[in-house]
């Protein structure tokens, strides 16, 4: 075990970062760049260095810090990291300094307080993933909202207004009846404290209604269908780096949230409600592929592909029961977790990836309109190569992260019914139908216009940035072993707690 | 023989109505809800001072000088209020104090 | 008989006392061009009362003039709340004065005398004591509402204020009498006792609608908030200011006083009507106040709201509940400083900084001003990680264990209403383009308003993590 | 013996070449890149013939090992690694053969391409991602290659990305791919739901277990698993070797460049269903429905592709589907049990299938890149040595006895006969009438371009426009012609010997390997345990006994139905196309619907088109207009809509007036009053 307070300094060192980026003001830009990029990377390295410090073998949680917050309500400062929170954690950490690099020159206008979002956004976030106090965790899930909120609003586009509030209301409207779900359990449970929640016994019909409370938040972040419409909204009008950090990091808060409270917290009512998160889920895969397949924009175009990427997470997670308490297959349920898991990491990668390359094009033309490109392989050769590999990790393609995850919750969801892995798998048709038609409109053929035609080939940065996205899709593609391990005994134990039933 | 007290509270709560009911009702003058408010005061005295009698308590009636001082208190503030709205706006019509509103 | 200690327990009052009158002759001997003096002795008499209140507190509840003065620790929070509100205003007001020709001795003794009254008031241990706190505090607040002698708007603002004001306090007082009728005694402590033996129920019941009113009044719920936006709009800012903080914490203590402890055995009827009351604020304030241009007068309708989150609070009558509305109270008042603070900081001679649009493109003109007001909104809204959050936590907390469920979820769904219009000033602050007459303000802002501004402001956000000691020290105030 | 280094270098050679060409396109300049290409081939080549060496005459065991752990989750771990017996043995030799013999026709063949680098660099990965298929020990590596050779695939038929065709088709090929991918990882779920295992060696030990197993899959009624498992991986291999009906990429695959047409489309990547098949016998041999569907499914390509073969008038699309049909065959022999003998038709088609493209291409080079063969005639005088090798590689398409391809699909005819399945009467018909279809269009492409009068003239070099390049690369459906329609800047010349080397290369083995290889590969025990056949479904010993070497083999063959047909096929074509081509048209004409039905390959693409490309476009606007932008989000705006006007509305209440002030909270008191009346009261 560390002796210091690895994960407090993981949170609120980026938070300082910001201050002092806020303290160098408008007036110097390249400070306030070099300093983000050295409190994001200083970040990553920590990151890194908690990596190294999780010991897979015991699973658990670990590096645990106890503070008292709030004592008359029974909550503290609580952190710990299981495995599938370190991977998240890095995850964060480095798409960070991604985004960071991202927008060195891109953004002209306020860069401090742009940067200063970016790292505050980076801190939130993991302590999303490091809280193991309800009310915690409810705190910096809802703190994301006012970074986010000025990312898009302030350097989006056209719409952004619109956009950046229906974000927040909508994500509020989620949050809000969640915050009602934490109090009653409080009012039943007397505390906070994650662990004690997880194994108290709640009734079936407490159970059930707080599904919901907790549902509503989850599924607005996710997110699921029908709850869905602020995202391409979002990120249409978000700039690049916006874009990259909500579908990279930020819809992975709303199904960590799952496992840290659906599934342990209420198996029951989520054993019951699973078929409902499993059509939603498909819906999710199969509808919204083919409102991807038809949108003009790309941004849209890879927002609802996220969606329906996303819909392999919640899939993964909710057919954990039907193998574990019903079919009583563990290794099956295992599977299943863990392909969620993987599948919200890679799709980090992933989308991150598009979405930087969607706003390396915005840069030279200031359009996402798929009309006016074409021929990229003939006018930016090394970028229309990263595209091919991004898009063809988009469609899952063995080799890159994309494959990992629904494989294993395509393998998995066939044992729970083959039906089920039926529509999932119907994702390899319909994703590559989209992906492959934008990657046709865009990479092959000719440039429509002179503009389009006479687009500069990436600079270095440019070329850093997606080749780091690239090596890290591809490593995890060709040898995803290391992931898994870090996280088998942690799902392990999850699965093994979702067993045992609470009524 | 005596009065009951309730003829007191029923004639206290009489009163009371009619300076709620002048308040509201009426629309001309400032100075006519200032009297309304004095008489609202007095409705209460007299509670007090019925319930003090029939309770054969005095606190009651001691209350009832600190509602008169602060009666008269009231009323020399609310004068002045309205002598600086007719100051400003030459009139003192409660139809027409509606400058504020939505 | 008047024993020395029942004047030691009265201490702070009697100083604040002396101290008002003597700033009032003070200010008489000095002429214009020295009233910062004035300034600053009523700041640094504010000062010591709070050094008085919190040093001279004793551990456990004490009483004097037989139970007529109680102070206790409820009372010690609100009146260190108050006062420092009240210096909050005084520091802030200062430069807005200056510059309307209104920095005037009257200021300062009104606003003392009006804190006296709230002092006295949230103190009370009998009907009288309560009636003459609340009187004493709002004859000047009606006073400092018309302090703008030319403004028409103000004098509105003020005839309104006072003639609802003062028929509020008369049903408070039929509500009194009557309940004087029902138990004989004047006495909160001897009412609580008597309730359940009084020979007339209903005559209780129907006084303690009254004395609902008067409170609901005080607060400013529906369907008694008419007077709260008017006056909001008409008064000076400072006053406006004050109004919306100090009044609601009076209005804590009064409520306390009365329901809890006065007819306490009556909160199955009470706490229903609070609930209602609660659920009307709720729905009028949020949805009203997304319609509105002026800002002061949004924030009126906001405080209308909010005033229900405090009554979830209060409609849960244990401890908790009342600890949590003490919470809630004490927040939301340091909150509308900070956001009265920026308005007056941006405020110039002939610029009301007062409609929201006046607020465009705050970040690029003060790009600090923007944070502290965007703080502010956050807070207001209930938005993790401001202290706000904190203590809508508490209350909806308080309200779920009250057994109102309902009336948790009321609330939250009108906060996501309530959101709409706090985002819009965030919005028109940081996204809308600054008009080009809008010159840049920071420069030319009075250091000691920007400083306070300041420490109000980021303590917004450094007291989430002391909330456990304040809701700690709220419980200790109710014997939890 | 074979050690696990030697495997990586052969896998990983192709691997590193290609990423050396494809990424180092300014250090190692185009030659650089060809020879590297090139040499990595060359040795993966030579590696896998000495496996090849160590495995038959070495007495080397069968290799299994994994390399590392690719998925680990509880108890269950699936690596990547290597799987060497004799099945894969053959087809490493073939895989390498025939790419490196495209790798060196490629020099010619794209000479003067800007994308020369880009082209060999695809190869090269095209033949590591074919390596690791064939040799992989599980499922998942197995599904890894089947995905990858795909992917390469799809970058090759679009590799002039610049012609909108060639984006279509590569296109449609990866999405029709990925139809048949969907049952294939159904399939691997479904192995994995049965075995809880991906091992070849694993799930093959537990096969015979399968047997009675049942699943509910309709819910309803039970279905036997092993059925379930073999046809969602045929739905796989369907996709893959281009099965009706998802067979519809290959032809329009024929926009890709023509080596890769002979390398992926005819030889190798088309082929890996059938290795699939083969290398799953152990599972197809538990479940005879499965075995019929293959059957069925083969032979009806076999024999209806191959019609449509006669009509086209591309060069290279009248190969594509003459492979259609032999890839049928190969089914068909899958069907009936006899994988050997579609791995024996497999390799002799690489063989003489790559070497007819080749020609095709050679020939396509003289005709400065004209496909179509109503432009062509009398090449023969122009180009003897393709004409001669293309009339090998027709006998040998053909079945002409002696040639390899007799040797391997009389077999095949001769063991559908034999079977007793369900369907191998319909089968027999199939494959039987088929060798005709066969001979037919073969002689007709042989005749229209090599015979008859010229139908291109050479005119001057009036058009200024270099040869080669995407640019001028022509096919009947390009709109930017070199030049108009059959005329050439100066006349048809023979192709260098980068490009009638391999001709020749391959036109060996065309003829000879039959001899050689017929006896071990399907009447000896030379698969051992690759290939697994129950007793009841071994047509082939039943060949076996009545086959009594080669020689006689030839020779009875003279007299069997297969050939006599064919011969019949060939007489046709003959004086059809060479004698009295004014008959072709007049058939036409007067078979019109069926003439018509044939131009329009039964009409599959159309309803394939409108159905699944347009339709899924509708769907999918009708979804983002109704659902998304019309349901969901009208929804939400509605709300905020609602709430604004509300506002609106109530702000009235505060009318302003002092009255009305005082008169709300009277109304307020009075409902208290009320209330407290109502409820309170007691």
């Amino acid at each position: 075990m560390t002796t210091w307070p690895i994960l407090s300094v993981l949170i609120w060192l980026p938070c300082l970062g910001a201050i002092l980026v806020l303290l160098a003001g408008n007036a110097r830009p390249r400070l306030a760049r070099w300093l983000s990029l050295a409190f994001t990377v200083i970040t990553f390295a920590i990151s890194l260095w908690m990596l190294f410090q999780y010991h897979e073998g015991p699973g658990g949680f670990q590096m645990q810090e106890k503070l008292r917050w709030i004592p008359g309500i029974n909550t503290s400062y609580h952190l710990g990291v299981d495995g599938i929170a370190v991977a998240l954690i890095v995850l964060t950490a480095f798409v960070s300094i991604l985004v960071v690099a991202g927008a060195w020159e891109v953004i002209k206008d306020r860069v401090h307080q742009y940067m200063a979002a970016m790292l505050v956004l980076d801190g939130l976030l993991i302590g999303v993933f490091c809280a193991m106090d309800a009310l915690l965790f409810y705190l910096f899930f809802e703190a994301i909202l006012i970074p986010m909120f000025f990312l898009i609003g302030a350097w989006g586009g056209p719409r952004r207004v619109y956009a950046t509030l229906k974000f927040f209301i909508y994500t509020f409207f989620g949050s809000i009846f969640y915050l009602i779900g934490l109090l009653y359990m409080y009012h039943r449970a007397g505390t906070f404290d994650l662990p004690t929640l997880w194994n108290f016994p709640f009734t079936m019909q407490e159970q059930s209604w707080l599904f919901f409370s907790f549902l509503i938040a989850f599924a607005v972040k996710t997110p699921m269908v029908p709850v869905h419409t602020w995202l391409p909204d979002a990120h249409v009008e978000a700039p690049t780096g916006g874009s990259v950090i909500l579908a990279a990091i930020m819809l992975k808060v709303g199904t960590y949230g799952f496992i840290r409270f659906s599934l342990p917290i209420l198996p029951d009512a989520s054993q019951h409600f699973a078929w409902l998160i499993i059509v939603l889920s498909l819906i999710a895969i199969i509808y919204i592929g083919y409102v991807a397949l038809v949108q003009p924009d790309m941004k849209k175009l890879v927002a609802y592909s996220s969606i329906a990427h996303m819909g392999f997470v919640t899939l993964g997670m909710f057919i954990v029961y039907m193998l574990a308490r019903q079919l009583h297959d563990i290794q099956m349920a295992q599977l299943g977790v863990q392909g969620a898991v993987v599948q919200m990491i890679s799709h980090g990668f992933v989308s991150g990836a598009l979405f930087t390359c969607i706003g390396v094009m915005y840069d030279r033309l200031h359009t996402r309109e798929i009309s006016a490109y074409g021929g990229l392989a003939k006018v930016m050769p090394w970028f229309a190569a990263f595209w091919v590999l991004f898009a063809m990790a988009n469609t899952g393609l063995p080799g890159t992260s994309g494959f990992v995850g629904e494989f294993m919750v395509i393998l998995s969801s066939f044992t729970a019914n083959p039906w089920i892995a039926l529509f999932a798998a119907y994702s390899l048709i319909i994703g590559a139908g989209y992906t492959l038609w934008l990657i046709k409109r865009i990479v092959w053929g000719t440039a429509p216009t002179q503009k389009a035609a006479s687009m500069p080939e990436i600079n270095t940065r440019e070329g850093l940035v997606l080749g780091a996205f690239a090596v890290a899709v591809l490593a995890m593609g060709v040898w995803p072993w290391p992931l898994m391990h870090l996280m088998d005994s942690s799902v392990a134990q999850l699965v093994t707690h979702l067993m045992t039933s609470k009524v | 023989m005596s009065i009951p007290l309730s003829w007191y509270v029923v004639f206290a709560t009489v009163l009371f109505c009619i300076s709620i009911a002048g308040i509201f009702i009426n629309r001309k003058n400032v100075i006519v809800l200032l009297m309304c408010i004095e008489l609202m005061l007095l409705a209460v005295n007299t509670n007090f001072v019925a319930f003090s009698r029939f309770l054969a308590n005095p606190a009651g009636q001691v209350f009832v000088f600190f509602i008169l001082t602060v009666a008269a208190a009231e009323s020399a503030i609310g004068l002045a209020i309205v002598v600086l709205m007719f100051r400003n706006r030459r009139t003192i019509n409660v139809d027409e104090i509606d400058t504020l509103r939505y | 008989m008047i024993s020395l200690n029942d004047l030691l327990v009265l201490l702070p009052e009697l100083y604040l006392t002396a101290a008002a009158c003597l700033v009032l002759l003070f200010d008489v001997f000095i002429n214009d061009d020295q009233r910062d003096a004035t300034h600053w002795v009523g700041i640094i008499v504010m000062l010591v009362a709070i050094f008085l209140v919190i040093h001279g507190q004793p551990p456990q509840t004490v009483t004097a003039f037989g139970g007529m003065f109680v102070r206790d620790h409820m009372a010690e929070i609100l009146k260190v709340t108050v006062l420092i509100a009240t210096i909050l205003m005084f520091v802030m007001a200062r430069p807005w004065l200056k510059d309307r020709k209104l920095f005037i001795g009257e200021f300062y003794s009104l606003s003392m005398f009006s804190v006296l009254g709230v002092m006295l008031l949230v103190s009370a241990g009998s009907l009288i004591t309560l009636y003459l706190g609340l009187e004493l505090f709002s004859l000047p607040a009606f006073a400092l509402v018309a302090l703008n002698r030319e403004s028409k708007l103000s004098s509105e603002a003020a005839i309104k204020f006072f003639v609802l004001g003062a028929l509020a306090s008369g049903l408070l007082l039929f509500g009194m009498s009557l309940i004087y009728g029902a138990t004989g005694t004047l006495d909160l402590h001897r009412i609580f006792a008597s309730v359940g033996t009084t020979p007339h129920p209903h005559l209780l019941q129907f006084g303690l609608v009254f004395l609902v009113v008067g409170i609901g009044f005080e607060f400013g719920a529906v369907p008694f908030h008419m007077w709260l936006p008017d006056v909001y709009e008409g008064a000076p800012t400072p006053v406006a200011m004050y109004i919306s903080a100090v009044p609601k914490l009076a209005a804590v203590g009064l409520a306390y006083r009365l329901l809890q402890v006065g007819l306490g055995p009556l909160a199955g009827d009470w706490h229903m009507m609070l609930a209602i009351m609660a659920a009307l604020s709720l729905a009028v304030g949020n949805v009203v106040a997304i319609a509105q241009a002026n800002f002061k007068r949004m924030l009126a309708y906001s405080t209308i709201s909010h005033m229900g989150f405090v009554f979830l609070g209060l409609a849960n009558p244990t401890p908790e509940g009342y600890a949590s509305a003490l919470f809630y109270a004490v927040c939301f008042a340091l909150m509308e400083t900070v956001a009265f603070g920026v308005i007056l900081a941006l405020a110039r001679k002939g610029f009301e900084c007062e409609m929201i649009d006046d607020l465009k493109g705050l970040n690029r003109r003060s790009p600090w001003f923007a944070g502290m007001m965007a703080i502010a909104m956050f807070s207001l809204a209930g938005i993790p990680p401001l202290w706000g959050f904190a203590a809508k936590v508490l209350v909806l907390k308080s309200a779920i264990d009250g057994g109102m469920l309902w009336l948790a979820i009321v609330a939250i769904i009108f906060s996501i209403v309530g959101l709409f219009y706090y985002l819009r000033v965030v919005k028109v602050m940081y996204f809308d383009a600054p008009d080009e007459a809008a010159e840049p303000l920071a420069a030319k802002t009075d250091p000691a308003l920007r400083w306070l501004l300041s420490i109000n402001g980021l303590g917004l956000i450094a007291m989430i993590g002391f909330s456990g000691v304040l809701y700690a020290w709220c419980q200790a105030a109710f014997g939890a | 013996m074979i050690s696990e280094i030697l495997l990586i270098i052969l896998a990983g050679a192709p691997l590193a070449g290609a990423l050396i060409a494809g990424l180092a396109r300014k250090q190692v300049g185009r030659a650089g890149a060809a020879a590297i290409a090139i040499l990595s081939v060359a040795l993966s080549f030579a590696l896998s013939c000495v496996v090849f060496y160590q495995l038959v005459w070495g007495g080397a065991p069968v290799f299994n090992h994994n390399v590392y752990t690719w998925l680990e989750v509880g108890k269950l771990t699936i690596g990547i690694g290597f799987l060497v017996d004799r099945l894969t043995a053959i087809m490493l030799v073939t895989v390498t053969f025939v790419s490196l013999m495209v790798h060196i026709y490629t020099i010619g063949y794209m000479r003067d391409d800007p994308g020369f680098q880009r082209f060999f660099a695809y190869i090269a990965l095209f033949t590591f991602s074919m390596l690791t298929l064939v040799i992989a020990n599980n499922f998942l590596q197995l599904f890894v290659g089947w995905e990858l050779v795909g992917l390469v695939s799809y970058l090759l038929i679009g590799f002039w990305f610049e012609r909108p065709s060639a984006n279509f088709a590569a296109l449609k090929a990866f999405i029709v791919n990925r139809v048949g991918d969907m049952g294939f990882i159904l399939g691997i779920a479904c192995v994995l739901y049965a075995f809880h295992t991906l091992d070849y060696s694993a799930v093959f030990a537990q096969a015979p277990t399968l047997a009675g197993r049942t699943i509910d899959v309709a819910g309803v009624h039970p279905f036997s698993l092993a059925t379930l498992i073999c046809l969602l991986l045929f739905v796989g291999a369907m996709g893959k070797s281009a099965q009706v009906p998802l067979h519809v990429w290959l032809p329009d695959s024929m926009e890709g460049p023509t080596p890769i047409s002979a390398l992926i489309h005819a030889a190798t990547m088309v082929t890996a269903g059938i290795f699939m098949v083969a290398r799953m016998s152990p599972l197809y041999e538990m479940s005879p429905t499965a075995l019929s569907v293959v059957l069925i499914v083969g032979a009806t390509g076999a024999f209806f592709m191959g019609l449509v073969g006669i009509v086209q008038n591309d060069i290279k699309r009248v190969i594509a589907y003459s492979t259609l049909s032999q890839l049928g065959y190969m089914v068909a022999a899958l069907g009936v049990s006899a994988y050997a003998a579609g791995i024996f038709h497999l390799m002799t088609h690489a063989f003489f299938k790559a070497l007819l493209f080749l020609g095709a291409g050679s020939v396509i080079i003289a005709m400065h890149h004209e496909q179509d063969m109503r432009r062509m005639g009398g090449l023969r005088k122009y180009m003897p040595i393709t004409y001669a090798t293309m009339w090998v590689g027709t006998l040998a398409l053909c079945a002409a006895p002696g040639f390899s391809g007799f040797f391997s699909k009389d077999t095949i005819i001769d063991a559908v006969g034999q079977a007793h399945i369900f369907g191998s009467t319909y089968a027999y018909w199939c494959v039987l009438l088929g060798v005709f279809v066969t001979a037919l269009y073969s002689f007709r492409l042989l005749y229209m371009t090599f015979h008859g009068k010229e139908r291109f003239k050479v005119v001057g070099h009036g058009h200024g426009r270099v040869e080669g390049g995407p640019h001028t690369k022509s096919t009947s459906d390009d709109p930017h012609h070199a030049h108009n329609p059959g005329e050439l800047e100066h006349p048809p010349k023979e192709s260098p010997w980068v490009v009638t080397v391999p001709l020749v290369l391959l036109a060996v083995p065309s003829v000879m390997i039959g001899w050689v290889t017929i006896k071990p590969l399907l009447y000896g025990d030379w698969f051992g345990k690759s290939i697994f056949v129950l007793p009841a479904h071994d047509v082939l010993a039943k060949l076996g006994h009545e086959f009594h070497g080669t020689l006689p083999m030839f020779w009875f063959s003279f007299w069997s139905a297969p050939f006599l047909i064919a011969f019949a096929g060939f007489l046709v074509a003959t004086y059809v196309y060479l004698f009295n081509p004014a008959i072709a048209d007049r058939a036409a004409r007067m078979f019109l619907p069926v003439f018509k039905m044939l131009t329009r390959k039964y009409w599959v693409d159309e309803v394939y088109y409108n159905l699944f490309a347009r339709g899924g476009v509708k769907l999918g606007r009708a979804f983002w207009k109704g659902g998304d932008a019309g349901t969901f989000d009208g929804a939400v705006n509605g709300a905020a809509f609602v709430t604004e006007r509300s506002s609106r509305v109530f702000r009235r209440l505060q009318t302003g007036f002092l009255y009305h002030y005082a008169f709300a909270m009277i109304v307020g008191l009075i409902l208290l009053l009320g209330g407290l009346w109502y409820w309170g009261l007691r």
